[in-house]
C-alpha cells in the first residue's frame, strides 16, 4: 500500500515539476520555433503515455496486491487488445515522426538568400570569414594556413580575394536574414552551438558541414562548443551579436578583406626590411 | 549430408521444414553437431569483421581526393621481360582455391573414415596454405621495397597502403592460424585420434571426424574472404 | 584424466522407454515427448581447488566469476561518478581535480559501466548461470571455451585498469573514443591510455565471442526434451537475442579499435584528415573521422539493446512470478524482443544527426528509430497488463520491477525526443542526452539487476536476502536515482552541453547551480545505498533464512533441480522433460497457483490450460 | 560434446561433384583475372567483377561448405544478417559520395 502511494507521489511530483520548473529553454532567437513546437507536441503525447502507464501501474498495485486465497486471472493472450494497442501506438509514433521529418526537411534545405558564414574551429577557439561582394567564399587548403592566412585560402582563387576576415571570436549577424553556417575544423571535432538559436552541427576536420537559421532577435549571445574536443572543451566560447541592418552594415565596413589583410601585411614586412636595412 | 535420421521426428523440406525445425524442441539445426553450429555462427561474426574492413576501405577509397593507385600495375610482375598484371595475385588465388578443393575432399574422406586419404589431403591443404602465406610475404616485401608503407605510398593516396596492409594482413593472419590447425589436425588424423575417439588435449572432449568438417568450414571461409578481397581490392 | 569422467559413465541417452516424463501416466499419448536426439553431455569434473573454483568449466561458477568481476569494475565506475559529481556540484571542494582528471573519469566511467559492467553482468553473469538451467542443459555446450571467455574478460579488465597507471593516465576522449581527438595531444591519455583502451576492448570482444558462441549454441542446440523455443522463459529469449546482437555488432567495434590503434601507432590515416596542430601540419591526410563514428555506432546502438534486451527478458519473468500471473502476450513479447534486436542494426546513425554526415540520412534513421518504439511500447503494455488482475506480492523483487517500469517508460519516452531527428537537434550533446541514457540504460537495467539478485539469490546460495534491508536499498536507490535524472532533463532544455568540466559564469548555468548541487548530493546517496546490498549479501549468507526448494513457487526449470543450489551437471542422473511454457500461474482448476514446466499433462487433466 | 556413436555411416557425396565445383572455381577465377588482363572499364568491368565474385562465393558456400545440403533453418540464420551488411554498404556509398562532394566543392572549386 505504502509503495503504491510513493509511486503515485513520484508521478505527481514529476508532473508538478514539469509545470512549475524554473528551468526551461531559453527564449528562442531564431526561426526554429518549429523545433520547440515539435518538442512540445512530443511532451504532450509522450508525457501523456508516461503518466497513463504509471498511473495504471499504481492502480494495479492498489487493487491487486497479494491476498491469500485469491487467484489471479488466467489469460495468456488477448489478440484484440494487443492489436488495438499496436495500432494506437503506431499512430501516435507516426504523429510524432511526421512533424519531425518536415522540420528536418527545412533544416537541410538552405534558403537561397542565406548569407554564408564560414566558421573555423580549432583547439580551442573560433574564427569567422564572410564572402565579399561576389557572395562566394574562396577555396581553402589547410597546408596554406599561416598567420596572414588564417583560413588557408588558396591565393590564386579569385573568389578568395574579397573574402572578409573577422579578426575576432565574435561574429555579427543581420537580423531577419537567413545565414548558412559553414563549419570547418583544422584539428578535431567541434560544434558551433548557440542555445537560443536551437540549431547545431559538428565541425569535422577534412570536410565542411553546414546548417542554417534566421536570427530574429537583436542581442548578444554566447557560443558554446557542443562536441567534446579535448581538455579545453568547456572553455571554448565565442560570441554572436545580432544587429539591425544599419548597425550590421557599419560593422561590416570596418572589417578587412583578405587582399587588404595581405597588402597590409606586406607593407609591414616592407617597413621591417627597410628598418633592418637602416 | 542428406537429412539425418532422428527418432520420432519427420523431416519436411524447404520453408515448412524450417518452420518445423524452428518450432521443435531440443535443437533448431537438426542433426548439426554443436561444434559445427558454433563454427558457422563464428564465421557469421567473422563475416561482419571482414565486411567492416571492406566497407571502411570503400569509404576511405571513395572519399579521398587523391588519386587511387591502379592495382593492376602496382601488383604486376615483370617476368621473362614482360609486364604481367596481377600475376602473383592470380597465382595466389589459384593456390588458395586448390587448397580449398583438397580440404573439401579431406572432409569427404573423413566422413568415410578413410584415415590415410583424409590425412594426406589435410596435409596437402596445409602446404597450399603455407605456400599462400609465403607468396603473401613475398608480395609484402616487394611492395615495401618499392616504398609502399602503411602510412604512405609513392603511387598516390596513402590509404592505399593502409588498407592493403591491414586487410591482407588480417586475412593472412586467418590463413596462418588455419595452417597451424591444419598441421595439428593432420597429425591427429594420422595418429588415429578420430578413429579412437581420443580426448582433446585442452578441452578433453572426445575426438570425432566432424572436427575435420569444422576446420574445413573455417578454411573455405578463408578462401571465401579472399574471393571478396581479390574482387574489391585487386580488380576494382 | 579419465577418472574425471567416471561420475558420468552411467548416464546414457534417455531412450524411448522413458518417453513419458511423468509418473507413469495414465494417458501416455498425452505425455508423449520425443526421445533425446543426442546423447547426454560429457562433462569434465574438476577435483582440485584450482579446477573447481578458479579455472572452472562449470557455467554456474563462471557466471558467478563474471558477476563478481563485473561488480568490482562497476564499483570503480561508481566511484568515478562520485568524483565527477563532486566536481560538477561542488567545484570548490574538488580542488584536486583538473580538467584532465575529469575527462578521464567521464570516459572510464562510461566505458566501464556500458561494456565491462552491464554487458558482462547480464550476458556473462546471468547468461552463464541461467541459460543452461533454464533450457534444461547440463552445462554450456563448450565448457572449456566458456572458461577461456571469462579469463579473457579478466585480462581485458586488467589491461583497462592498468591504463590508470601508465604515463598520461587512461584515455579521456569520452566513451565514444572519437578520433581525431582520441589520439591527439590536447586530450588526456592520448598516448598509452588510448592504446590500452583499444587493446582491452579487443580482448573483451575476443573473450565475449567465445562466451557468446556458447550461449547461442546452448540455446539453439542443447535444450532438453520438450523445450521448444516458444516455451523458453523470456529471460533466455532476452539474453539469447542480446548475444546475437553482440556477435554481429562487436566486430564493428573491433575493426574501429584496430584501425584507430594503427592510426596511433603506425601513422595510418584511416580516420585522420590533414590536421593543423599548434601551427604544424601533422603527417596525416585524407581520412574520415565520420567513418569511425559509423563503425562505432554500428556497434554502439546494438550495444544499447545488448544491455536492454536481457533486462526486458528478466523483468518479464520477475513480474510474472511475483504477480502469480502468466506474462501477458508471451508471443508478442518474443517477437518484440526479436524485432527490436533485428531493427537495432538499422538505426545506428540516430546518434549522429548533428555529426555532419550526409544530411539525407536523417530521414531514414528517424523513421527506423521511431519504428522501434512500437515493439518497445508493446512490451511496456504487456508488463503492466501482466500486473492487471494479478495477485501481486509486494516484496522487494516486485518493488524493483515497478521501479524499472517507471524509469524505463520515462527514459523510453525521452528516447522518442532524441530519435526524432529535428527534435534531437536542440537537445543532442546536452544534459538531456545524459539524463535520457542514464534513465533508460543505466537506472532501468540496474533495477533489473537488483531485482534479479533478490530473486535468484535463494537459488544461488540457498538463503533469502533480508527483505527489510532490501526495501531500504530499493527506496533510496529508486527515489535517489529518479531525483538525479528527472531534473537533469531540464538542464538539457536550458542548453547546458555535456562533458563540461565547469561552466564559468555562463548565464545558462548560473540558474542551475542549486540543481547541480542537489543532483550531486542525490548521486552520493544513491552510490552509498548500493553498499547496503553488499552488506545484505554478507549478512544473509551468514544468518539469512533458508530458502529451500523453489521458494517463490516459480515454474521455470532453474528452480526444479534435484539439489538446491544446483551442483555441477545441474540435473542429477535424469534430465528434465518439459511439457509446457514457463508461465502457467493461477490456472483455473489447478490445486496450487502454479504448474511447473515439468508437470506432465496427465497430472493436471482437470485444469484449463490454454497454452502448452 | 555430442557423441555421434551412430552405427550407420554418414552419407557422403560422390567425388565428382567436388571435382566439378573445383574446376568451375578455377574457370571463374581465370575469367575474373581476364577482366583485368583485357582492361575492361566502366560498368562492364564492375558488373563482371561482381558476377564472378558472387558466383565463386556462391559455389564455395553452397558445395564446399555444404550449405546447399543443409536445412533451411541453418541457411536462413546465416543469410538474413547479411541485410544489415547490405544496409551498411548502401548507406556508406551515399556517405562517401557526400564526403567526396563536399571536399571537392569546398577545397577545390570554392564558392
Amino acid at each position: 500500500m505504502h509503495a503504491g502511494i510513493i509511486f503515485f507521489l513520484v508521478i505527481l511530483g514529476s508532473v508538478l515539476f514539469h509545470i512549475f520548473t524554473p528551468w526551461y529553454w531559453t527564449d528562442i532567437a531564431s526561426n526554429w520555433g518549429s523545433m520547440d513546437d515539435t518538442i512540445t507536441l512530443t511532451f504532450w503525447i509522450g508525457g501523456g503515455v508516461f503518466v497513463a502507464v504509471c498511473l495504471f501501474m499504481t492502480y494495479c498495485v492498489f487493487k491487486f496486491s497479494y491476498k491469500e486465497g485469491r487467484k489471479a486471472e488466467y489469460k495468456p493472450e488477448d489478440k484484440k487488445l494487443e492489436r488495438i494497442l499496436t495500432w494506437a501506438t503506431t499512430i501516435g509514433v507516426a504523429a510524432l515522426l511526421a512533424p519531425g521529418l518536415i522540420v528536418w526537411n527545412q533544416y537541410v534545405n538552405v534558403p537561397k538568400n542565406a548569407i554564408d558564414v564560414d566558421v573555423m574551429a580549432w583547439q580551442w577557439g573560433w574564427q569567422y570569414r564572410l564572402p565579399g561582394e561576389d557572395g562566394k567564399l574562396g577555396a581553402t587548403k589547410i597546408v596554406n594556413i599561416n598567420d596572414n592566412n588564417p583560413f588557408g585560402i588558396i591565393l590564386e582563387d579569385p573568389y578568395g580575394k574579397d573574402d572578409i576576415m573577422i579578426q575576432s571570436d565574435v561574429i555579427n549577424l543581420k537580423n531577419n536574414r537567413p545565414v548558412k553556417i559553414l563549419l570547418r575544423s583544422v584539428d578535431v571535432l567541434h560544434n558551433w552551438y548557440v542555445p537560443q538559436f536551437r540549431a547545431k552541427m559538428d565541425a569535422v576536420p577534412g570536410v565542411i558541414t553546414y546548417y542554417w537559421f534566421e536570427p530574429n532577435k537583436v542581442g548578444e549571445y554566447e557560443v558554446l562548443c557542443a562536441e567534446y574536443c579535448g581538455v579545453g572543451h568547456y572553455a571554448m566560447r565565442g560570441g554572436v551579436i545580432v544587429q539591425s541592418e544599419q548597425d550590421y552594415e557599419i560593422w561590416l565596413q570596418e572589417q578587412q578583406t583578405f587582399s587588404e589583410l595581405i597588402a597590409k601585411q606586406k607593407k609591414i614586412e616592407l617597413n621591417e626590411t627597410k628598418l633592418a636595412k637602416k | 549430408m542428406s537429412d539425418p535420421k532422428i527418432e520420432g521426428y519427420e523431416f519436411k523440406p524447404g520453408y515448412s521444414g524450417m518452420a518445423q525445425d524452428t518450432a521443435s524442441d531440443q535443437t533448431m539445426f537438426k542433426g548439426v553437431h554443436w561444434g559445427k553450429a558454433m563454427m558457422w555462427i563464428f564465421l557469421l561474426s567473422d563475416t561482419f569483421i571482414f565486411s567492416c574492413f571492406l566497407i571502411s576501405y570503400m569509404k576511405g577509397r571513395g572519399s579521398t581526393t587523391v588519386e587511387w593507385p591502379n592495382p593492376s600495375e602496382v601488383f604486376g610482375l615483370h617476368v621473362f621481360g614482360v609486364d604481367v598484371p596481377l600475376l602473383l595475385i592470380a597465382i595466389m588465388t589459384f593456390v588458395l582455391i586448390t587448397s580449398s578443393g583438397t580440404m573439401a575432399l579431406a572432409v569427404k574422406y573423413g566422413y568415410e573414415k578413410n584415415r590415410k586419404m583424409c590425412g594426406w589431403l589435410i596435409l596437402a591443404t596445409a602446404i597450399g596454405g603455407l605456400t599462400f602465406v609465403g607468396m603473401q610475404a613475398f608480395e609484402w616485401s616487394k611492395l615495401i621495397h618499392e616504398g609502399v608503407r602503411p602510412w604512405e605510398n609513392p603511387f598516390g593516396a596513402p590509404q592505399f597502403g593502409s588498407f592493403f596492409f591491414m586487410i591482407t594482413g588480417f586475412h593472412g593472419t586467418h590463413v596462418s592460424i588455419g595452417v597451424i590447425f591444419l598441421f595439428i589436425y593432420a597429425y591427429k588424423t594420422f595418429a588415429g585420434h578420430y578413429d579412437e575417439r581420443k580426448r582433446g588435449w585442452f578441452t578433453s572432449m572426445k575426438g570425432d571426424y566432424v572436427e575435420i568438417e569444422i576446420l574445413g568450414l573455417y578454411w573455405h571461409f578463408v578462401d571465401l574472404v579472399w574471393v571478396f578481397i581479390f574482387a574489391f581490392f585487386y580488380l576494382w | 584424466m579419465s577418472e574425471d569422467f567416471k561420475n558420468n559413465k552411467e548416464i546414457h541417452a534417455q531412450s524411448s522407454e522413458t518417453i513419458s516424463g511423468g509418473t507413469g501416466g495414465s494417458a501416455p499419448d498425452l505425455d508423449y515427448v520425443r526421445p533425446a536426439e543426442v546423447s547426454d553431455q560429457d562433462l569434465y569434473h574438476g577435483h582440485s581447488f584450482i579446477t573447481k573454483w578458479v579455472f572452472c568449466q562449470d557455467a554456474k561458477i563462471i557466471g558467478i566469476q563474471y558477476f563478481c568481476l563485473a561488480t568490482f569494475t562497476g564499483i570503480i565506475g561508481l566511484i568515478l561518478s562520485w568524483l565527477m559529481r563532486l566536481q560538477l556540484g561542488f567545484p570548490e571542494a574538488a580542488g584536486f581535480m583538473t580538467a584532465e582528471h575529469y575527462y578521464q573519469f567521464v570516459t572510464m566511467h562510461g566505458m566501464i559501466m556500458v561494456v565491462y559492467f552491464l554487458t558482462a553482468l547480464f550476458l556473462g553473469g546471468f547468461g552463464n548461470y541461467l541459460i543452461p538451467l533454464m533450457v534444461g542443459a547440463r552445462d554450456m555446450v563448450f565448457p572449456y571455451l566458456n572458461m577461456v571467455s571469462f579469463w579473457s574478460f579478466f585480462v581485458a579488465v586488467l589491461v583497462l585498469l592498468a591504463s590508470f597507471f601508465v604515463p598520461g593516465g587512461p584515455t579521456g576522449s569520452g566513451w565514444t573514443l572519437y578520433p581525431p581527438q582520441a589520439i591527439l595531444e590536447g586530450t588526456p591519455g592520448s598516448g598509452m591510455g588510448i592504446i590500452l583502451m583499444c587493446v582491452s576492448l579487443i580482448l573483451f570482444v575476443a573473450g565475449f565471442t567465445m562466451g557468446g558462441l556458447n550461449y547461442l549454441i546452448t540455446v539453439l542446440q542443447a535444450r532438453t526434451r520438450g523445450m521448444t523455443l516458444m516455451r523458453m522463459p523470456l529471460t533466455v529469449w532476452g539474453i539469447f537475442t542480446a548475444t546475437v546482437l553482440a556477435m554481429l555488432a562487436f566486430p564493428a567495434l573491433l575493426v574501429g579499435s584496430l584501425m584507430m590503434m594503427l592510426d596511433k601507432l603506425l601513422g595510418t590515416s584511416f580516420f585522420m584528415p590533414t590536421i593543423l596542430k599548434a601551427g604544424e601540419v601533422l603527417e596525416y591526410g585524407g581520412g574520415s573521422p565520420i567513418l569511425f563514428q559509423h563503425l562505432f555506432w554500428f556497434f554502439g546502438h546494438p550495444e544499447v539493446y545488448i544491455v536492454a534486451l536481457p533486462a526486458f527478458g528478466i523483468i518479464s519473468d520477475l513480474i510474472s512470478v511475483h504477480s502469480r500471473k502468466n506474462i501477458f502476450g508471451y508471443r508478442m513479447m518474443v517477437w518484440a524482443i526479436v524485432g527490436i534486436g533485428a531493427l537495432s542494426f538499422f538505426v545506428w546513425a540516430h546518434h549522429m544527426y548533428v555529426s555532419g554526415m550526409n544530411p539525407w540520412f536523417g530521414f531514414f534513421f528517424a523513421t527506423t528509430t521511431l519504428i522501434i518504439a512500437v515493439p518497445t511500447a508493446m512490451k511496456v503494455y504487456n508488463w503492466i497488463l501482466t500486473l492487471w488482475r494479478g495477485n501481486i506480492r509486494m516484496n522487494t523483487v516486485m518493488l524493483w520491477c515497478l521501479g524499472f517500469i517507471v524509469t524505463f517508460v520515462n527514459g523510453g519516452i525521452t528516447g522518442i525526443f532524441l530519435g526524432n531527428v529535428s527534435v534531437d537537434v536542440p537537445l543532442s550533446d546536452t544534459y538531456f542526452v545524459i539524463a535520457h541514457f542514464h534513465m533508460v540504460m543505466g537506472i532501468a537495467p540496474l533495477m533489473v539487476i537488483m531485482g534479479a539478485v533478490y530473486h535468484w539469490f535463494p537459488l544461488v546460495t540457498g538463503k533469502f536476502l533480508s527483505e527489510k534491508l532490501g526495501k531500504w536499498h530499493f527506496w533510496t536507490t529508486f527515489l535517489g536515482a529518479y531525483s538525479i535524472y528527472f531534473p537533469m532533463h531540464y538542464l538539457g532544455f536550458i542548453g547546458v552541453p555535456r562533458r563540461y568540466f565547469e561552466m564559468y559564469d555562463s548565464p545558462y548555468m548560473t540558474s542551475a547551480v542549486g540543481m547541480n548541487e542537489f543532483i550531486s548530493l542525490a548521486a552520493f546517496l544513491v552510490g552509498a545505498a548500493q553498499f547496503i546490498l553488499i552488506f545484505n549479501i554478507i549478512k544473509s549468507l551468514k544468518t539469512g533464512k533458508a530458502a529451500g526448494k523453489n521458494p517463490w513457487q516459480a515454474n521455470s526449470l532453474e528452480w526444479l533441480t534435484p539439489i538446491v543450489p544446483p551442483e555441477h551437471g545441474n540435473w542429477g542422473d535424469r534430465l528434465p522433460v518439459v511439457h509446457r511454457w514457463a508461465y502457467d500461474y493461477s490456472v483455473p482448476g489447478a490445486k496450487e497457483d502454479f504448474i511447473t514446466q515439468t508437470t506432465a499433462p496427465s497430472e493436471v487433466t482437470d485444469t484449463k490450460v490454454e497454452k502448452t | 560434446m555430442v557423441e555421434t556413436d551412430k552405427k550407420e555411416q554418414t552419407t557422403t557425396h560422390k567425388i565428382g561433384i567436388y571435382l566439378w565445383i573445383w574446376g568451375l572455381l578455377f574457370v571463374l577465377s581465370f575469367f575474373s583475372y581476364m577482366v583485368d588482363w583485357y582492361q575492361f572499364q566502366g560498368m562492364l568491368r564492375w558488373s563482371l567483377i561482381l558476377i564472378f565474385m558472387f558466383l565463386k562465393a556462391g559455389l564455395i558456400m553452397a558445395f564446399f561448405m555444404h550449405l546447399f545440403w543443409e536445412r533451411y533453418a541453418l541457411v536462413n540464420v546465416l543469410l538474413w544478417p547479411m541485410t544489415a551488411i547490405a544496409c551498411f554498404i548502401f548507406l556508406m556509398v551515399a556517405e562517401f559520395k557526400y564526403t567526396l562532394f563536399t571536399r571537392l566543392l569546398y577545397f577545390f572549386v570554392g564558392g
